[in-house]
């Protein structure tokens, strides 16, 4: 077969091109508010970079490709991007099931991949932890994986103990493969701390009444309920909540929630509901770079439509993500991952970068979670670059954990 | 409406047939030559119809060589392409002649796919193409049979019903069973044939024609007129002391073959195994639409249907509208009005224009 | 940690009530013009939609800005609104392709592929949720015997399905009009040969079912709020209810709709809420095996 | 040797009573005539026969084995065919597709065969022209039956019951919409089927018709048997003569 290819045209892969500008392939889902919030954090970190002479003196720019949330249509746009527009690097990939299925193809082709969006472990612990030379190209400089949010999510339980004296709660979450760490570790580590696990349920993500689920809820009289919804889309569990005016607190990760302007959107139903998400929904200066940044992404998008408040949580990272691969190409002094990857992981693995959405180091070849952002975590050990935001009524979106960046305290919900 | 359109269309039609005309006389030698060899076969035709599907085949073959001429992925998309006309082509040797439109063959490629996901997730990781493919598509034969021997006693509608049950029922189970099947995050762990485009595709495009081969000889023997008397006059087909339900079962079943080997060329494709790409209830409507468009109940339209669909989905639209939702809207206009005009299908549509150009139309 | 048999009871007939709701529309136009509509879901959506545009001012249309008008205002008017689309759908698109069953199935679940489009092209992705009731008019939950907490919106969807199916029964009985399309979906010939123009009766058949889709749309969108891909579940319900119900059969779909609306709580309670689904599914293939033509539903039988 | 017995055959929808515990047998070589006024219920013993409708009671065998609840497809092949009363011709075939159809063996394996495969594996049976000349038809083969006139229609139905290699024929009113010429030259074509050893039963309606052509007559009316005998005995019969009388004037 080989003989053949040196005459067939269109034979060899995209291999990207030393010289010439710097492309930076975007995939996200990009009829999704996340999606497009992530588009403009990308067009903005990269018309900084441009104005400050882009990387090592090349243009840099960007394109953007819609995955759709669909793992088919991610992997032939990620074929488009590296074959068609040879781009230098790709970032992105928000569900989780579409950065695994790109996976094998990126990597094949050397590409370096940074994600901004799953949290899931198995998309390190089964590609570059099993494989590590075939899949180093592979990087995630946020949000931290669910392991790490599941031990914070206990932290943070401890935190609305001492709070609000809660003790008893009740876990859901979809019945799908992404809250599998969540389901596995919650309920001992619940009982550890000795709370009691009034209710432990996996809904069905097609689930269309939830008066039955609410009652299940009062029933085990939980302080609160710690739900993991990604599949599912919980407003009307919230709006039937609000209408009975329920005092139990909501907590856990809710992604249809973090829409910058849910409260609105739900009529204030979703009020004291919280979410964890990176950067903390633009609400606190996480760094010093944070602030800014929102204020930046606001004047820029003030009058297009939503997101407007703040760009959600996958803008942050992939902000981050850029500024973190511009500081990596200079460090290490290229970008032609056909020739030199391993340069330009050694460059990646020394990144230590005050981004907006934390402190974002990376883990090394050998840790059990191998190019994946570390966790940072305060003097007493709890992770801290994992905050959480609650919607507090006048829809004001506040982060309430941890202390150190919070911009308010935790509400307990009264109507 | 549509007798309007025909007339305003006749003064056109005209000036074509005095163009064409003796070029279809030129080219009837050699579309003799053929009819007398392989007529019998594979359908007679008259001189324009043997060029144009002669050239349409040489083209399919040699993608490779002409697609960077219009785009770098044009090889990826009709390599995919390739794939999804075997999947359109087995669908319409079943629901396309006889009638009974099913919902489910999305459920035969899921099950051919999955079975080699499993296999080599659960059994052997380092099993080759060789041994995973064949048990593949014998589970798709097993499934086909288990969906197709209990619901072809129903009549239109209940049986259409029951395969959209089974595409439900399916994509359920793959969540129930996470376990097993790693729920919507699929199984990506199958390493496919190569990544080098242009070998790619012909492992997609040749065992694609070879299933197209196979079809329309199938499709022109006896059993093609017993499956299309089935959809025209089920009841002449028991006088006829032919059992239909033998045949609507056995046409599910010989679609099920080659549904089988597309699901697995699709994970060899390099595609990882999960729900949304290998069953969800969107691949089987993608599956008739392209079908619809190509030309039921002939197998060459929905080929031709497929390498249309796509052209028009991956490469043309996206370079003329940027936004996806209004490409999608577009495209998804597109087949309606194909749907509304051209029920028969854009290809059947040109076949018989070419075969009335010179008045004896096939 | 099971909910008492009561609130069950109580859940179970609230959400039975919006699923006939969804199923009479679907059930109608098979009965009488054999069409499957797949376009139903979207019509569901529409109707959410639309009654969003007009109370809520959270989407923007080009043509239409919107406006907060009150619900009692917007919810009429939504209704309208889909049933002259679900009207148009039927003039512009179905009329020319109904004669083959095979190019109506894919027209319709095209046009609502398209539909989703259109609604994630204006509304985007997000979710919108809307309260029908206004604060000031009832309390937002309502207390029945020993169960409290029982939202007044249900309670009111609740109300409302029995009304349309009352106000559809004396339509589809007592009125010339509506006795026409019950004949039309007896015997179609019969229908022809005692002089009914089958054509106008199908279209008021759409206009109908469309109404019913506006209303369903309307209380779907307040219980489980508004997204572009709303209308997948819906339909696959009204098919099962339909199915089980017997084609073309009113009385069927609403029995069916509140067997399936009592198993699937029934299940969702005591097996788990993860197996709600499945179920259901289960029961369709047993019921098409066993009874093809449903509970109520005659042979299917084209000739 | 009888070929074809019907025994206490009924047949009801609902109340309606369409066939009334009738009996009658044919032989083989035999041309047995079934007479009756209109909605007497012949068409529907014929359906019953075929199992177009499942008899509600009673037996029916053929060739001594019971063909009651086999399929109609199933029947066929045990060498029983029906041309029925309202021609079903296939518009999507030619007339050679039409006959070719009934003339495939019932297996779709062996339907993948190319033709010349299966007319060696028939060892040289009547092709499809062979059939279409029995009837007269050999000259519009590549026709599609509906720019046929009436009578090559019905032509093209008897050939294709005949592809079928029956041992039987059942032949429902061969002669309606028919002028003299025609019944004379169907009449004669009859005639030679018997001679090639295929037995009949014709239905119709007026009995002049089947005189010279039926060895027995099976008259009966309102679904019970009336009479049976050879031609010449039932013309004189009284209560046929009511039975016609009540039922249509002047069909004797």
């Amino acid at each position: 077969m080989s003989t053949l290819a040196g005459c067939v045209p269109g034979g060899g892969g995209g291999g990207g091109d030393a010289e010439g500008p710097i492309t930076i392939g975007h995939l996200a889902p990009l009829q999704n508010p996340l999606g497009v919030g992530s588009k403009r954090t990308a067009n903005m970190a990269v018309d900084q970079i441009s104005e400050n002479g882009g990387i090592m003196d090349e243009e840099v720019d960007v394109i953007h490709a819609d995955t759709e949330g669909n793992p088919g249509t991610a992997e032939s746009e990620a074929e488009r991007l590296v074959i068609e527009e040879e781009v230098d690097v790709m970032v992105g990939t928000f569900v989780s099931e579409v950065t695994q299925a790109i996976m094998d193809f990126v990597a094949q082709e050397g590409v370096p991949l940074i994600v901004t969006g799953s949290a899931a472990p198995s998309t390190v612990t089964e590609f570059i932890g099993d494989d590590y030379d075939q899949y180093k190209n592979f990087f995630r400089t946020g949000p931290i994986n669910s392991n790490f949010q599941a031990e914070a999510m206990v932290n943070y339980v401890n935190h609305l103990n001492e709070l609000h004296g809660w003790d008893s709660f009740a876990l859901l979450a979809d019945d799908a493969a992404w809250c599998q760490p969540f389901v596995d570790t919650l309920p001992g580590a619940l009982d550890e701390e000795g709370y009691d696990l009034a209710l432990n349920q996996s809904l069905n993500i097609n689930i269309d009444d939830f008066s039955p689920v609410i009652n299940d809820v009062v029933e085990s009289d939980a302080d609160a309920v710690i739900r993991f919804f990604a599949h599912i889309n919980a407003s009307p569990f919230l709006v039937e909540r609000a209408q009975r005016e329920l005092t139990f607190g909501i907590e856990g990760i809710h992604v249809t929630g973090m829409h910058p302007a849910y409260a609105q959107l739900t009529e204030g139903a979703a009020t004291y509901e919280t979410t964890s998400q990176s950067g903390g929904g633009g609400t606190t200066d996480i760094t010093e770079e944070t602030l800014p940044f929102v204020e930046a992404y606001r004047e820029r998008f003030a009058d297009s439509d939503p997101p407007v408040g703040h760009p959600m949580y996958m803008g942050f990272n992939t902000y981050d993500a850029i500024n973190v691969y511009k500081e990596a190409v200079e460090r290490g002094g290229t970008w032609d991952y056909a020739n030199d990857l391993d340069g330009i992981v050694e460059a990646m693995l020394e990144t230590d970068h005050t981004g907006v959405a934390g402190q974002i180091q990376l883990y090394g070849q050998d840790a059990e979670y191998p190019h994946d952002a570390m966790e940072t975590r305060d003097d007493e050990g709890t992770i801290s670059n994992f905050p959480i935001t609650q919607w507090q009524p006048q829809g004001a979106l506040e982060c309430v954990y941890p202390e150190q960046h919070a911009t308010a305290e935790h509400m307990e919900p009264t109507w | 409406m549509k007798g309007t359109l025909r007339s305003a269309l006749l003064p056109v039609w005209n000036v074509l047939c005095m163009l064409l005309a003796p070029l279809d006389r030129a080219l009837q030698p050699i579309a003799n030559v053929y009819n007398r060899t392989l007529g019998g076969h594979f359908g007679e035709m008259n001189g324009l119809q043997f060029a144009v599907i002669s050239l349409g085949f040489a083209a399919i073959a040699t993608v490779p060589f002409w697609s960077p001429f219009y785009s770098e992925t044009l090889n990826i998309t009709f390599a995919v392409a390739s794939i999804w006309a075997i999947f359109a082509m087995s669908w319409d040797i079943q629901s396309g002649y006889t009638g009974y439109i099913s919902f489910g063959h999305s459920v035969l490629s899921g099950a051919a796919g999955y079975t080699i996901g499993l296999l080599i997730l659960h059994y052997d990781p380092s099993m080759g193409p060789a041994t995973t493919i064949p048990v593949a598509v014998l589970a798709s034969l097993v499934l086909g049979l288990v969906i197709a021997v209990p619901s072809l006693r129903l009549r239109g509608p209940y049986f259409s019903l029951i395969t959209l049950v089974g595409v439900l029922l399916f994509t359920n189970l793959i969540f129930a069973f996470s376990g097993w099947t790693n729920g919507e995050l699929g199984i990506h762990q199958v390493d496919p044939f190569t990544y080098e485009p242009w070998v790619r595709y012909y492992y997609m495009a040749i065992p694609m024609l070879l299933v197209a081969l196979g079809l329309i000889y199938i499709s022109r023997s006896n059993v093609g007129m017993v499956l299309v008397t089935i959809r025209e006059n089920e009841r002449a087909v028991s006088s006829a002391g032919l059992d239909p339900t033998k045949f609507k079962i056995s046409s599910f079943v010989l679609s099920s073959i080659p549904m089988g080997i597309g699901g697995a060329l699709l994970v060899y494709y390099g595609r990882a195994i999960n729900p949304t790409s290998f069953v969800e209830i969107s691949n089987s409507i993608e599956i008739i639409a392209i079908a619809v468009i190509g030309g039921m109940g002939s197998v060459v339209g929905p080929l031709f249907g497929s390498f249309l669909f796509f052209f028009l989905e991956e490469e043309f639209l996206r370079d003329v509208i940027g936004d996806s939702s209004l490409r999608t809207l577009v495209l998804w206009l597109f087949v309606l009005s194909v749907l509304v005009f051209a029920r028969n299908g854009v290809f059947r549509v040109i076949w018989h224009g070419l075969g009335a150009v010179r008045g004896d139309s096939e | 940690m099971l909910s008492g048999l009561p609130a069950v009871l109580i859940n179970a007939a609230l959400i039975s009530a919006l699923y006939a709701l969804i199923a009479i529309g679907f059930t109608m136009i098979f009965g009488v013009g054999g069409v499957l509509n797949l376009a139903h879901g979207a019509l569901l959506m529409a109707g959410a939609y639309v009654y969003l545009l007009l109370a809520r001012d959270t989407i923007s249309v080009p043509v239409f800005e919107s406006m907060t008008l009150h619900p009692l205002l917007a919810f009429p008017l939504a209704v309208v609104i889909v049933a002259v689309l679900s009207y148009l759908l039927y003039a512009v698109i179905v009329q020319f392709v109904e004669d083959n069953p095979v190019v109506t199935f894919l027209a319709t679940i095209v046009v609502a592929l398209a539909a989703t489009e259109v609604v994630l092209h204006y509304a985007g992705s997000a979710t919108h949720t809307y309260t029908l009731i206004p604060d000031g008019m009832l309390p937002s939950t309502i207390d029945i015997g020993p169960v409290d907490g029982i939202l007044t919106v249900d309670v009111v969807g609740f109300v409302v399905s029995w009304i349309s199916i009352g106000l559809l029964w004396v339509y589809v009985t007592k009125t010339d009009s509506g006795r026409a399309i019950r004949a039309t979906s007896m015997t179609e010939r019969g229908a022809q040969l005692t002089g009914v123009n089958v054509h106008a009766v199908r279209a008021r058949t759409w206009l109908v079912a469309g109404a019913l889709a506006g209303i369903g749309g309307v209380f779907l969108g307040a219980s489980t709020s508004a997204t572009p891909n709303m209308w997948l579940h819906p339909l696959s319900l009204a098919f099962i209810i339909v199915v089980i119900g017997g084609i073309g059969s009113i009385k069927g779909s609403i029995v069916a709709a509140y067997l399936i609306g009592f198993l699937q709580t029934g299940v969702g309670e005591y097996l788990g809420q993860n197996f709600r689904g499945i179920l259901s599914l289960v029961l369709l293939v047993i019921v098409l095996f066993v009874l093809p033509q449903g509970l109520f539903g005659r042979e299917f039988d084209h000739e | 040797m009888t070929l074809l017995e019907v025994d206490h055959l009924t047949k009801h929808f609902g109340g309606l009573v369409a066939v009334d515990d009738l009996s009658f047998s044919v032989d083989e070589g035999e041309i047995v005539g079934l007479i009756g006024p209109n909605g007497s219920g012949k068409t529907t013993v014929f359906n019953c026969i075929m199992s177009t409708y499942i008899a509600s009671e009673g037996e029916i065998r053929f060739d001594g084995e019971d063909v009651t609840s086999e399929k109609t497809h199933g029947v066929v092949n045990h060498g029983l065919s029906r041309v029925s009363q309202e021609s079903n011709p296939i518009n999507l075939l030619s007339v050679g597709g039409n006959i070719k159809l009934f003339m495939l063996p019932n297996s779709f394996l062996a339907c993948a065969l190319p033709d010349a495969v299966l007319a060696r594996r028939s060892d040289g049976g009547p092709g499809v022209v062979d059939h279409a000349e029995r009837v007269g038809l050999e000259d519009k083969i590549e026709e599609t039956p509906d720019s046929l006139p009436h009578a090559d229609v019905r032509r093209l139905e008897i050939a294709k019951a005949l592809a079928t290699d029956p041992d039987m024929l059942l032949l429902d009113e061969p002669f309606a919409g028919m002028n003299q010429a025609e019944i004379r030259t169907l009449s004669e074509q009859i005639e030679q089927f018997r001679e090639d050893g295929i037995s009949m039963v014709v239905v119709d309606h007026n009995m002049r018709g089947l005189m010279q052509l039926v060895d027995r007559v099976v008259v009966i009316s309102s679904g019970q048997k009336l009479a049976e005998g050879p031609p010449e005995e039932i013309v004189e019969n009284q209560d046929v003569q009511d039975a016609y009388l009540a039922g249509e004037h002047g069909g004797i």
